[in-house]
């Protein structure tokens, strides 16, 4: 066990340091201002320090370990050319504050990124500010609430979301002030368009849908939900979540959405990195475009001596949306996810299609294998699917339900069995609308033997009993972790010897 | 080209083991009327050669920093970052891991996170931190919801706080954009003309849920006045201050002058500054706070053989579980730069922080001793103690001397103009331990040169 | 300052604990005679920061290949290694281990180094490879040393080794420094006007204990004259063919057409330039040369559970055991340089290796045909096919020409003239996956420009 | 278990690539120069590729993973800042045939290393060119055998060695032709003075000494040894494998040797990466000086318009010594190890004298450590040391005889036992003047703390019966590896199918 708290080195630091340009004695602070104990942070030396990451590296695991087919959560391949982009010193050294013209690589990046969310999701205008997807969802809230003020439309409190919607859906429009009307789904998780007819009225500003949906099955009414929420004058917001599944097969726009967030650190893959960071931009109609938060990248053609700065033959500048919500993050978003983004989309240009073509036929083979698996092992009895369908897209649930009934195995245990079998498990229990819920998401990096493998070995983790599975995982860095008692007994920082 | 998709080649095998026929097979789940028929008007994929090459292209054209001599800060400050730290975030193990569901799989992470929560307690003196918010910004505003939803019910003035008047306006706009929702009102402390608090305002502070202040404040100013602050507002009100990390190697901890929460630009411990993101905001608290504030906390457990584990903890709080009660909407978080702070903070030490801190601050007397020597410029307030900036008045507009240091390769600061109105003379001059000796005395001269100009 | 020394502060404790009082106590055992008294007359220590601002700036200061438009190669190749490689072999488990004594803990080094081996069996068609040599030319002399070693007892030219002529004179230097101590001749093989190998020169090395030629040969030739040699000296002289390991993505397997050794700078899979070293050398040879090779090999063996495991094996062949009659001096090689090797083989794998070996004979196919259109110079050997590199006949010294072409930004190949006599009006122009058309063109243009102002 | 050759995925390519500048069928190649079959590469996607070779690395042990305390292998921790710097295209992307103008900041960097080594060892001349530590070596003694060549010395055929050398020593002697006259050592591996008047005579070219010696010990003897061999004419040369230890104390110069190679990578650390790269500089008194490999580098005040490529007042410019033996390497050596070990030393300057301090502290404490622990423990019985002697340079000698005489426990158990711990075991039957041999050095860059802990846990070792040893390790990736079939059995590369 090596604890960071433990390194009690001598005095001094683990990375020399050049002088100060003044005596430090030349200093004066307010005197009530003077620190009077230095933090107690550990003393080590770079020795120590490369020593203890690494051996909290080798405590975690992460795609490049393992396959880790965790619903929801696009756990792709990261290809390493983007860590080399992203440390170029024309993103690392770069200041948001700095003049458009110190920077019109950057902003032609930008430029071209915005563009290439448009085309995919058919939207008009594309803002990179926000940082992850739930801040995309906020902003996009944020946006149609304007846009209903500027109208004078304020009776529109309510935003509809389906009970399968993701947290963050609901928790982005509550902190917008709206009301959250949640109208419960069909048993695949997909709209009960009647269940929304039956609450739509012009208090409605917004209705939020994932598409597919968090069972992973097209929304095939959509165009009918649109429909009906356009008809009482609401908008329609698409949660990019899962766009890896229909990229280049149809999109937020031709499905009627007036507003878009993506995922870009799942779709386009930067490294989640433990949980984050990411990245949301969204993407608007025309009729919300001046809403969103500034500065957007827009292009003209260059004049006079611009030449000299210019990447191309056009000016790259920041521009002001006339009705701007303002910003929801101070600087330009995370420009360094969005490069390393940009990396990623070069690599498949038009033939982003065959991205989300393989996330969706990896999905369905894996699907299929479990289920030939199961069938040469005899345990076809112990799940059946989460949803009844003939195809599903990039992600499928199923339902563990008959397993636990028949011999008290549960989600939870076959998640543990799989840690033994080095993998990372699937989602469990979520959606809740499935008993016994694992979702599957393999992604379209994997190879056809990899899911082959892990689908014999989920089969293997089934035909444990059930009291070996209970006591899974026995071969991991520790054991089933106790979150109760963490929530009990919290120790949220390192008890230092007086406490 | 197999490349990134490992399957390429073995579609029609899969598909046919299925059942399937073509890929269209998998698609014919959506509806014709949505279907995009055409393909994606985007151009042709490229080779990792040629992006590399394209980005090498585009970002090289970029100016960066450390190209020129840059004077740049305003809340994002030039650092150097020690190279073990890079090589050891990009392990694949750190990389490219997804939030610790399964933590007996993530305990290296969760650790890590854990030990990152106790150094910035450490660091800002309270015992709580969680492992990151988005930035600087979003851990202010989603404090000032966090003081509303702890403080509202005894608040005398309900859903209200106040913030200090410099708070630089596109934080300002990040907060307006965090509040509204909530039905909070953003009120006004001032400051004096010395650039300190304006104590007196602070005292009709006093019964609204927070106030937010920031030490340096905007101006770059230490001030020692925010020691009177909480007993002014009292404990009703929150406390909240906003920090640059590295300047508590030199200043005291807010929590041990009445902070209630501290926040701010996690920035400068361990991030470069990238554009502005991903950066990570620190957000810690006391415990009043614990149990309606934002973002993920790790707490340190026992496994099943009541060996020492780690987990997220708390989860109540967050919006998978609480959905739209949730004490924020935050989902995707900044663990990964966290976790380059605490490496950096590891490296560092208190005294390697302390020398750092040092660093920063004699760099800034230095330069405002030399731009002090000019005069025809001022330094409005030249009598206070700054970190890492100050403002210069200018005989002329910050934007034309902006445009005009330019011209000679020099990034003179920022044109607080832009957020100040009426203070389109305002330089704000950054200085950090990235800033040489020499690079101070070339702002100085050609500020000297442009402003005799000017007056002349 | 701790840094690096994380006992620096505790000398004096840990000192007492044993009974010392000084530092000087440890080296009481030094005679006074010998001590160096005085401090190393050495400039003062530099932090981190003032390291990397020194290299940035010394070796900012080179003129690296890609800052210009480079035709320079002549044994070493400009190329694209994936950001993977870098990243992985910087993994501190490969980076910071050392030989695998222990292989119950180097499983990771040693199964990776067998797969090389595979690789390189595979790429060069020989059973048996080694996990690296420090480079070719160490690798080629090591050869002939090890052709002495296998052929000796049988050789009518006892102590001879043929080599061809056309070996650049720095290669032919290694190679005499290792013959020399074993009292080996090498004598020379000749090529004809053309470039080819003079067959009839060939059978009077038959009887001698081997030859050594390359494929492409140092004039960029690939010689079909090649597949005769093993048949003209017989099976007691061993065929050592120096190669490119990219051409082999299109040209035969030297194992297919009699080769008993191959070696080669294998720099062009895996490693940068890096101004000529750390590269790695390839050495693969048949069953014969095994027990009498030079260098390290992995063998796939068993634990004691039966479980599949490696280990090193042959190692009687080696320093550590053999002593003063091992097969080699060799210790410290490059294995982490084969690594790199290896990773670059597998992501390539055999079509990308075929579209590589392409890109380069395409490349230097293109700029033949377009140097070829300038009527000033020549390419003496036109007819042949090329890979990588091909000589230009100038109106004047080479020497001169690279400085003009150097003036206008092009580093314009090598001066021929400082390998071969009387050849200073030869260039070799080297072409790699690297070079654009539009590069191309550029030196096309400049040579013709120069050109015609040296004739007229 | 991951295999590289199990890796089959469809025809194509882990990485794309641009296309070729020609079609590929306006290729021609001699008919029989055609290759028939591709070579039988696996195929891997980047991502598979990510993934074995980061499965691979959690098979291995680093300093970066643990304390590494192989003996005379100076297992210092390398400081990451190398790393970055020799990725700088100033270094990664130079032809060594560039002219002089192009890399004067790389050559005014050889010029300070060669500089800083002759300074060191108390030298005149410094090459960089030899690339590993027995490549110095041979390099030295052709130097030396061309140096006598030279004034008609013929008869000086022989090279004396202690039998205590490492195994390069003579072999790099052999190489060059020379006949090694092995001297027997004291108990003490040290020289044996009488033994070595014995075989000198005119004949003898060279002897070769490493100082301290292989059992860690200062040859105090070493300027008898200098002022016998000088006697007779011939030259001493000094292993400079063990420098770690003397750096700043005193010198080879200072001992009377006229030759010396440095371990850079050893000494100023580059990393070892599982066997190398290394770097072997030498450095020579004046008289041998003409004989080096060229080139090497000289300065020279600028003239004329060389200051435009200057990066100080002078010009770095290769130099061919006059009598140059020639080549030992194509290039300039192993340029990028040199970088690395530039950075090294920059961050010690002056104080490089530290480093060794902190070596010879760290081995003498580990030694004193282990001894502490054994008698707390009551085993004190069980090893004794290699060789008697107040203090250790940087490594020391433990023989476990003892513990083999009296309990069955071998050096090998213990190594194996160690394994189990997490350490990587000291360097075991070498030398071999010591029986049941274990050599350990710590190097300066291990803090007390795990100096403490390893003691603790080697006489946790210690304290198991045989019978548990002789199973051990039992948590390493594969157990006791057999080497026996490894060298019976041959499987030198993958068998393919049809094999
Ligand atoms: C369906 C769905 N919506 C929204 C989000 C929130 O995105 P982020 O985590 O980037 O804030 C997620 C992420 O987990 C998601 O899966
Ligand atoms: C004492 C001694 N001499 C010489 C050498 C050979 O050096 P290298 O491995 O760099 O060739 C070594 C290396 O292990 C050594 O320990």
């Amino acid at each position: 066990m090596s604890r960071l708290f433990d390194f009690a080195g001598a005095e001094g630091m683990g990375y020399s340091q050049p002088d100060t340009l003044l005596p430090a004695d030349s200093v004066t602070l307010p005197k009530n201002l003077v620190r009077k104990d230095l933090p107690r942070w550990p003393r080590l030396s770079e020795p120590e320090m490369v020593r203890h990451y690494t051996w909290l590296s080798r405590r975690n695991y992460g795609i490049d370990t393992g396959f880790y087919p965790l619903g929801s959560c696009t756990m792709k391949h990261n290809p390493r050319i983007n860590e080399v982009i992203a440390q170029i010193p024309g993103i690392a050294d770069i200041h948001p504050h700095q003049p458009e013209h110190h920077i019109q690589g950057l902003l032609s990046i930008f430029h071209e990124m915005q563009h290439m969310l448009a085309i995919c999701s058919g939207m008009d205008q594309v803002t990179l500010q926000p940082v992850a997807g739930a801040q995309g969802e906020f902003t996009a809230v944020r946006c149609v609430q304007e846009y209903f003020r500027s109208r004078g439309e304020h009776q529109r409190t309510k935003v509809i979301v389906p009970d399968s919607a993701h947290g963050t859906n609901p928790a982005s429009a509550a902190m917008a002030g709206f009301e959250i009307i949640e109208i419960p789904s069909l048993e695949d998780g997909r709209i009960d368009i009647e269940a929304l007819k039956a609450v739509v009225d012009d208090t409605v500003a917004l209705m939020m849908v994932t598409n597919p949906n968090t069972l992973g099955l097209f929304e095939n009414d959509i165009s009918d939900a649109s429909d009906i929420i356009h008809s009482v004058g609401g908008q329609m917001y698409y949660d990019g979540a899962n766009f890896n599944a229909i990229l280049g097969r149809t999109s937020p726009g031709l499905m009627g959405f007036d507003a878009v967030h993506f995922n870009l650190h799942k779709t386009f893959s930067q490294p989640h990195g433990g949980g984050g960071p990411g990245s949301g931009p969204i993407g608007v109609k025309g009729h919300l475009a001046e809403f969103l938060p500034g500065p957007i990248v827009k292009k003209r053609p260059i004049v006079g001596d611009e030449a000299k700065f210019a990447v191309d033959e056009m000016w790259y500048g920041w521009y002001q949306p006339a009705n701007s919500i303002g910003k929801v993050q101070q600087w330009h978003g995370n420009s360094g996810a969005v490069i390393r983004c940009w990396a990623y989309y070069r690599r498949y240009g038009y033939g982003l299609k065959d991205m989300s073509e393989h996330a969706v036929l990896n999905a369905n083979y894996l699907r299929h294998a479990l289920h030939r698996e199961a069938k040469n092992a005899g345990v076809e009895d112990m799940f059946v699917d989460g949803a009844n369908t003939h195809v599903a897209k990039h992600e499928f649930t199923l339902s563990l339900q008959p397993a636990k009934e028949k011999y008290g195995i549960s989600a939870m245990d076959v998640a543990k069995g799989l840690l033994d079998q080095g993998y990372m498990a699937p989602t469990v229990y979520f959606p809740l609308v499935v008993p016994e819920c694992m979702m599957f998401e393999p992604t379209e990096t994997e190879s056809r033997d990899t899911l082959d493998q892990f689908a014999k070995d989920f089969i293997k983790v089934l035909q444990q009993d059930a009291e070996t599975l209970h006591e899974a995982p026995i071969t991991t860095p520790v054991r089933r972790v106790d979150e109760v008692y963490a929530a009990r007994n919290l120790c949220l920082r390192h008890p230092f010897d007086d406490e | 080209m197999v490349d990134q998709l490992p399957n390429r080649g073995l579609e029609l095998e899969m598909l046919e083991e299925m059942g399937f026929s073509s890929i269209d097979d998998l698609f014919s789940d959506i509806p014709e009327r949505v279907r995009m028929n055409a393909q994606l008007d985007l151009p042709p994929p490229q080779s990792e050669e040629e992006i590399i090459a394209d980005a090498r292209r585009l970002l090289g054209s970029n100016l960066a920093m450390a190209d020129v001599v840059s004077f740049l800060g305003a809340g994002l400050y030039r650092n150097y970052v020690p190279a073990s730290v890079f090589q050891l975030v990009t392990r694949g193990e750190f990389l490219t891991s997804y939030t610790p569901y399964q933590p007996e799989v993530s305990q290296g992470m969760l650790q890590a996170m854990w030990e990152f929560q106790t150094l910035v307690s450490e660091l800002i003196g309270l015992p709580i931190s969680n492992l990151s918010l988005y930035d600087g910004s979003t851990a202010a505003a989603e404090a000032l919801t966090c003081a509303v939803r702890v403080h509202n019910r005894k608040a005398t003035q309900k859903d209200t706080v106040y913030i200090s008047e410099l708070t630089p306006p596109d934080r300002v706009s990040v907060m307006q954009n965090y509040c509204q929702g909530a039905g909070i009102e953003i009120k006004y402390l001032h400051h004096n003309q010395d650039g300190t608090i304006d104590l007196s305002s602070v005292e009709q502070a006093a019964g609204s849920c927070g106030i937010y202040v920031e030490q340096p404040n905007p101006l770059g100013l230490l001030d020692g006045g925010y020691t009177k602050l909480k007993e002014i507002i009292g404990e009703n009100t929150a406390l909240i201050i906003g920090i640059q990390p590295i300047s508590l190697g030199l200043v005291e901890a807010p929590g041990n002058y009445g902070a209630d929460i501290v926040v701010g630009e996690g920035q400068p411990l361990g991030s470069p500054v990238t554009a502005g993101g991903p950066i990570y905001g620190i957000f810690a608290c006391s415990k009043t706070y614990l149990r309606l504030m934002p973002g993920r906390i790790v707490g340190r457990s026992i496994d099943v053989d009541g060996k020492e584990a780690y987990c997220l903890t708390l989860s109540t709080r967050e919006q998978h579980i609480r959905r739209h009660r949730a004490t924020s909407n935050i989902c995707t978080n900044e663990t990964l730069i966290a976790l380059m702070g605490a490496m950096h903070m590891s490296l560092l030490g208190p005294e390697g922080l302390e020398h750092l801190a040092l660093r920063n601050i004699t760099a800034c007397n230095l330069a405002k001793q030399k731009l002090g020597e000019i005069n025809t410029i001022a330094i409005p307030h030249s009598s206070g103690s700054h970190f890492n900036e100050f403002i210069v008045e200018l005989p002329a507009s910050a934007a034309d001397c902006l445009k005009y240091l330019d011209g000679v390769g020099i990034i003179g600061g920022f044109d607080a103009g832009r957020w100040y109105n009426g203070r389109k003379n305002w330089l704000l001059v950054t200085v950090t331990d990235q800033t040489s000796a020499q690079e101070i005395e070339l702002l100085a001269a050609h500020l000297a040169v442009w402003s005799a100009g000017v007056i002349a």
